[in-house]
């Protein structure tokens, strides 16, 4: 009774925050059919810099953290980035009995990582107190491509065919979030800790939030935007995208538990594996496994796991990743 | 003044394929082609961004030849499984030898006007 | 392949018609329809933002019979009050079929090229 | 003399501050024939954080006041949401000798408001040091509508035809601003004060001014380009949108110190009530009466009245609530 | 309903010649234009910008007689020394009469249609 | 010995900071063949941002400078855009052996500024605790226009023909960069030091830098975009691109001094001296001097003398006018 009133109390702080609120204010301005949505480049521009200041900070941390306190995490994280994309399938081929293209393709956006997924999870944990490690960016890094690249190689293989594959893993590997999350790191490990000081406070802090805030705005009005097909996409996928997020939540905080991370970066590491990705992962599959339905794996993605993660995956995470610590 | 006949064909695609399409343009024998953001609706309302109906259109201007080229080539390669629409149709270019490049350089029929 | 001659009419109006004109098209047989942003003068001039000359230009490819439609809705119901310019040629589309629905089912010329 | 002199200070206090200095640059770059304008979605994504951030902030301090202290100003301020679009057509038609689809559509403009007068109002009364109530976005998302609906009832009623009158003000009520602003004051009101905190910095003080100026050096662009129908609209408009603004304004800060606001608060009422919108009217006047000359009301709105409140109006406000409260 | 024939010159143009070429247009006669952003490839790949390949699309509905003046202009006047392609072909105008001026009123042709 | 060992810490110190990093990682990111780049529109808004926090900030500066101050140093400013494009013409002619168009093509270019190479100077001085005089945009308006009104009247001169010049100056003297900086002058030398304040940190520290390291990343996406044309610009103008840097940097340094500027504001005018523009120069160039290629005069400025004293030439101004000075 302790502990689930101390996960109710971890639920209702997240509930009544900005970031998840937001996110259901766009959701409703979709479903009362407002025309509102934050222009393309602004979303675009947020996104950017959501991720390049992620990375900034991720770099400076870097800097500081010893090697060895982050080898074990890294190699686990690198384990989640291929385990998560074979449970995806299996599950989605034996018990969805969904069909091979499908199959990889959803596993493709399971096997990848949501960063505003991974921030919100920052932001949470640093807000009750339990702030993650400084280097969790760089785990957010490893655990972009790996996945995506597991889901593709199942669609290659038992599909056959002429697929442009290995291009398009470079341009995942090229792709915006590598980009702004690595060079970011980069950046940021490289830079002298003064010259970091006189721009931190715009990268971090209230900028950081408030900014996210507005991002996730507009998130809710996408995610809101695709609600209308789940009517398409059926109830497998709902509940799919809820147990997939919990299993993969708890897996990843047990194992982020086991490599020594505090209760704050099992909780993050939690929220990446349990997230699914909707920018590196669409345009990935698309060129590669056309056969496969887009609007299920983006339903899923966008309208399931995500808001699921949002409202009460990350608490769940975090009371679990407390509990084990404890 | 120095008008030839050739074909302007536009393509509205998904925009994944933009680069896909537009090499698959100059490998076809266009020598250039002109890109614009759409967005639009359709019966078979494919969505593949966050964006649903984002579209690119492109539209290039080519000898008669190439133009059935590239409308077969979209027709097998891209109809069945992407959100694509592409049309075709005649119009007259200043100085449309410019874009008539190789084995079709014949093509472009100069225009007595 | 695949080609039909069809009709692209095309419609540059102010934004605020975006979503009356749009639904209008369906309405009038259209199967979709592509939009851009665009800009421009004319000799209204009709101010009717807080961008001067902002305006929105949709294209859709139909049966000949609905292009006459849309076309007569338009000169009917916006022409008078509002900023819209509208034109229509042939074109020839690939799989064209597709974009013709219920009545004019027949009217989608499939080509011998 | 003393008075006066003190109204000669609060204009000189308002005048040489960022806001109207910016906005009097734009108007002259515009009469240079600069091309210099602001890129649309910037400016778009300005007036959308702008929004968000006020109803944030409206919402905050909504959770904190006691209710009673708000239902008193919320009736005032819907009285005055279906007054002044009456006497904007009264007005109109008697003195201006206009006809009915022209004045009903001008009316609509001055039944609603203009959100950055209100901003400015607020900017103003908070840096002389007479800060208005914190729930006055809440009057504000109350002013938005009934002047527009008001007006458009009367077109309807005179003109007849068959007018998408009812789903056009769906639109108004699911548009942008109220999406922010009611959407904004939800988020605020339900937020934790603790959540709030980590985010505030970038949603007020000096961020919020800040791109205030930037959004207001754009703003005298667009009127800066509409300056040049002033020729066209004549000078009947031209005295109506000031005339007007300074009744409804003098009427404004009468009935919100009648209703117990505080000078400051008064002052922004006034300013809301002599404003005209630019925004949410034009569009949903266009669709229903589109007989009405569009020239007309955005050029009184933007190009007349928006610049006198900015320039002389507010502080003018603020002289008369003053000698009121005093 | 009230349809003419008139054409639709189409140019793509660097950003740097929008002012001059739509004054231009004017000039020759036309009463209106339409611009929408774009971007592209062609043969002599001018890099104008910071933005490579960004361009400007203008088009514009006019009288047969005046479409012949502006391509004759673009070819006498900018197609040389900047990047620059023009097309055109006829359309079927609502309400055409209004987009023809001064000696080239006749020319809308009336559409029996 | 010292002294080039103060060189290379001041070398380090600007290496290891994130405004050449995030341009290198710009670079970097196009090298890979990334897809990456900032949306245009917030590409554009951070560039006016940038512009405008310039002049109210060098405005507030001027209201408290004493005018006496700045005469000399604006005089040599003038100078300095009148001989820069002299010189570059006269090389590019004579040793480069160089046509008329493209020479005075160029010119254009290396008689204007780059706004940006002085906002990193500033940033870098700033940094470095040498602080530049806080009237240095000023010097910087000063210096937009004459290199490339000179640079366009040899054109005129010796090509003939009949040439919209006259136009072109007006849009270079309404264009966004001196609209910006001139304007945001006047408004913050006319705006009250209170007003002032309250807007202040949107405008500078931290917020400002960082939102010019942003900027500096999408730069170096479009310089590397540029990178490839080197091959087809060829190893005279790589040359030209440094070495003019250098000796109009060395001069702007000896004359700054001269004028009686700190070494910090020597540098900062070195720093003007030395770049070249890629902004107000190309579209006056294009529509003036059209048989001049602009390839050539946009890879010179962007991709050699803009990342080149971005780098190392900043730092070599520095420790020139500190040697100057000592
Ligand atoms: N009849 C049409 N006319 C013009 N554009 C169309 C038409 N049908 C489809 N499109 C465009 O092609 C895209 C894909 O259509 P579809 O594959 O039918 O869903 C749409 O988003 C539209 O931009
Ligand atoms: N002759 C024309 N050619 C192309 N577009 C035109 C033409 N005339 C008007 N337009 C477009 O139609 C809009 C409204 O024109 P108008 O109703 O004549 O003021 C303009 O803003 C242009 O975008
Ligand atoms: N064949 C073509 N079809 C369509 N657009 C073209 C074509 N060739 C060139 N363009 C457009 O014209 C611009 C300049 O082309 P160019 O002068 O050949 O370098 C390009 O950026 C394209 O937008
Ligand atoms: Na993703
Ligand atoms: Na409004
Ligand atoms: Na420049």
């Amino acid at each position: 009774m302790n502990e689930s009133g101390a996960l109710l109390d971890i639920l209702r702080a997240n509930l009544l925050s900005p970031i998840p609120l937001a996110f259901a204010l766009g959701v409703a301005a979709r479903l009362l059919k407002s025309e509102f949505s934050l222009p393309r480049d602004i979303y675009a521009g947020l996104g950017i810099y959501l991720l390049f200041a992620l990375g900034l900070k991720g770099g400076v941390e870097l800097g500081n953290a010893p090697l060895a306190a982050i080898v074990v995490p890294a190699l686990v994280t690198l384990g989640l980035g291929v385990i998560r994309p074979l449970t995806s399938y299996g599950v989605l081929r034996s018990v969805g009995r969904m069909g091979v293209a499908d199959s990889a393709g959803i596993a493709a956006h399971y096997g990848s990582v949501s960063a505003v997924t991974f921030i919100a999870a920052l932001a949470f944990t640093d807000g009750v107190g339990l702030p993650a490690e400084g280097f969790m960016p760089t785990l957010l890094a490893i655990l972009e491509v790996p996945g995506i690249a597991v889901a593709l190689m199942i669609g290659a293989v038992k599909l056959g065919g002429d697929r442009p594959t290995g291009e398009v893993l470079h341009e995942v590997l090229t792709g915006r979030t590598l980009v702004l999350l690595g060079g970011g790191l980069l950046v940021g490990a490289l830079s002298d800790p003064g010259a970091w000081e006189q721009v931190k406070p715009f990268y971090d802090g209230a900028i950081f939030k408030g900014a996210l805030v507005l991002f996730l705005l507009e998130m809710g009005v996408v995610a809101g935007e695709r609600l209308a097909d789940l009517k398409e996409t059926g109830a497998f996928l709902l509940v799919f995208g809820v147990v997939m997020a919990i299993a993969h939540g708890l897996l990843g905080a047990a194992v982020g538990t086991w490599a020594g991370l505090s209760p704050g970066g099992a909780t993050v590491l939690a929220s990446m594996a349990a997230s699914a990705s909707y920018i590196a992962a669409p345009p990935a599959v698309r060129m590669t496994i056309p056969e496969a339905n887009p609007t299920l794996s983006l339903t899923a993605a966008l309208a399931i796991t995500f808001p699921f993660n949002i409202v009460a995956g990350i608490p769940l995470y975090l009371a679990f990743a407390t509990w084990l610590a404890g | 003044m120095d008008l030839h006949e050739l074909f302007l064909v536009t393509l509205v695609v998904e925009p994944v394929l933009e680069d896909h399409v537009t090499r698959d343009l100059l490998e076809l024998g266009a020598t250039g082609f002109t890109v614009m953001e759409a967005r639009g609706r359709g019966t078979r309302g494919i969505r593949t961004g966050d964006i649903p109906g984002h579209n690119v259109r492109i539209e290039t201007v080519v000898a008669k030849s190439v133009a059935e080229r590239i409308l077969t080539r979209v027709q097998e390669k891209w109809f069945e499984q992407y959100a694509v629409i592409a049309w075709a149709h005649p119009v007259k270019v200043v100085r449309g030898d410019k874009y008539v490049a190789g084995e079709t350089q014949g093509e472009a029929e100069a225009d007595e006007e």
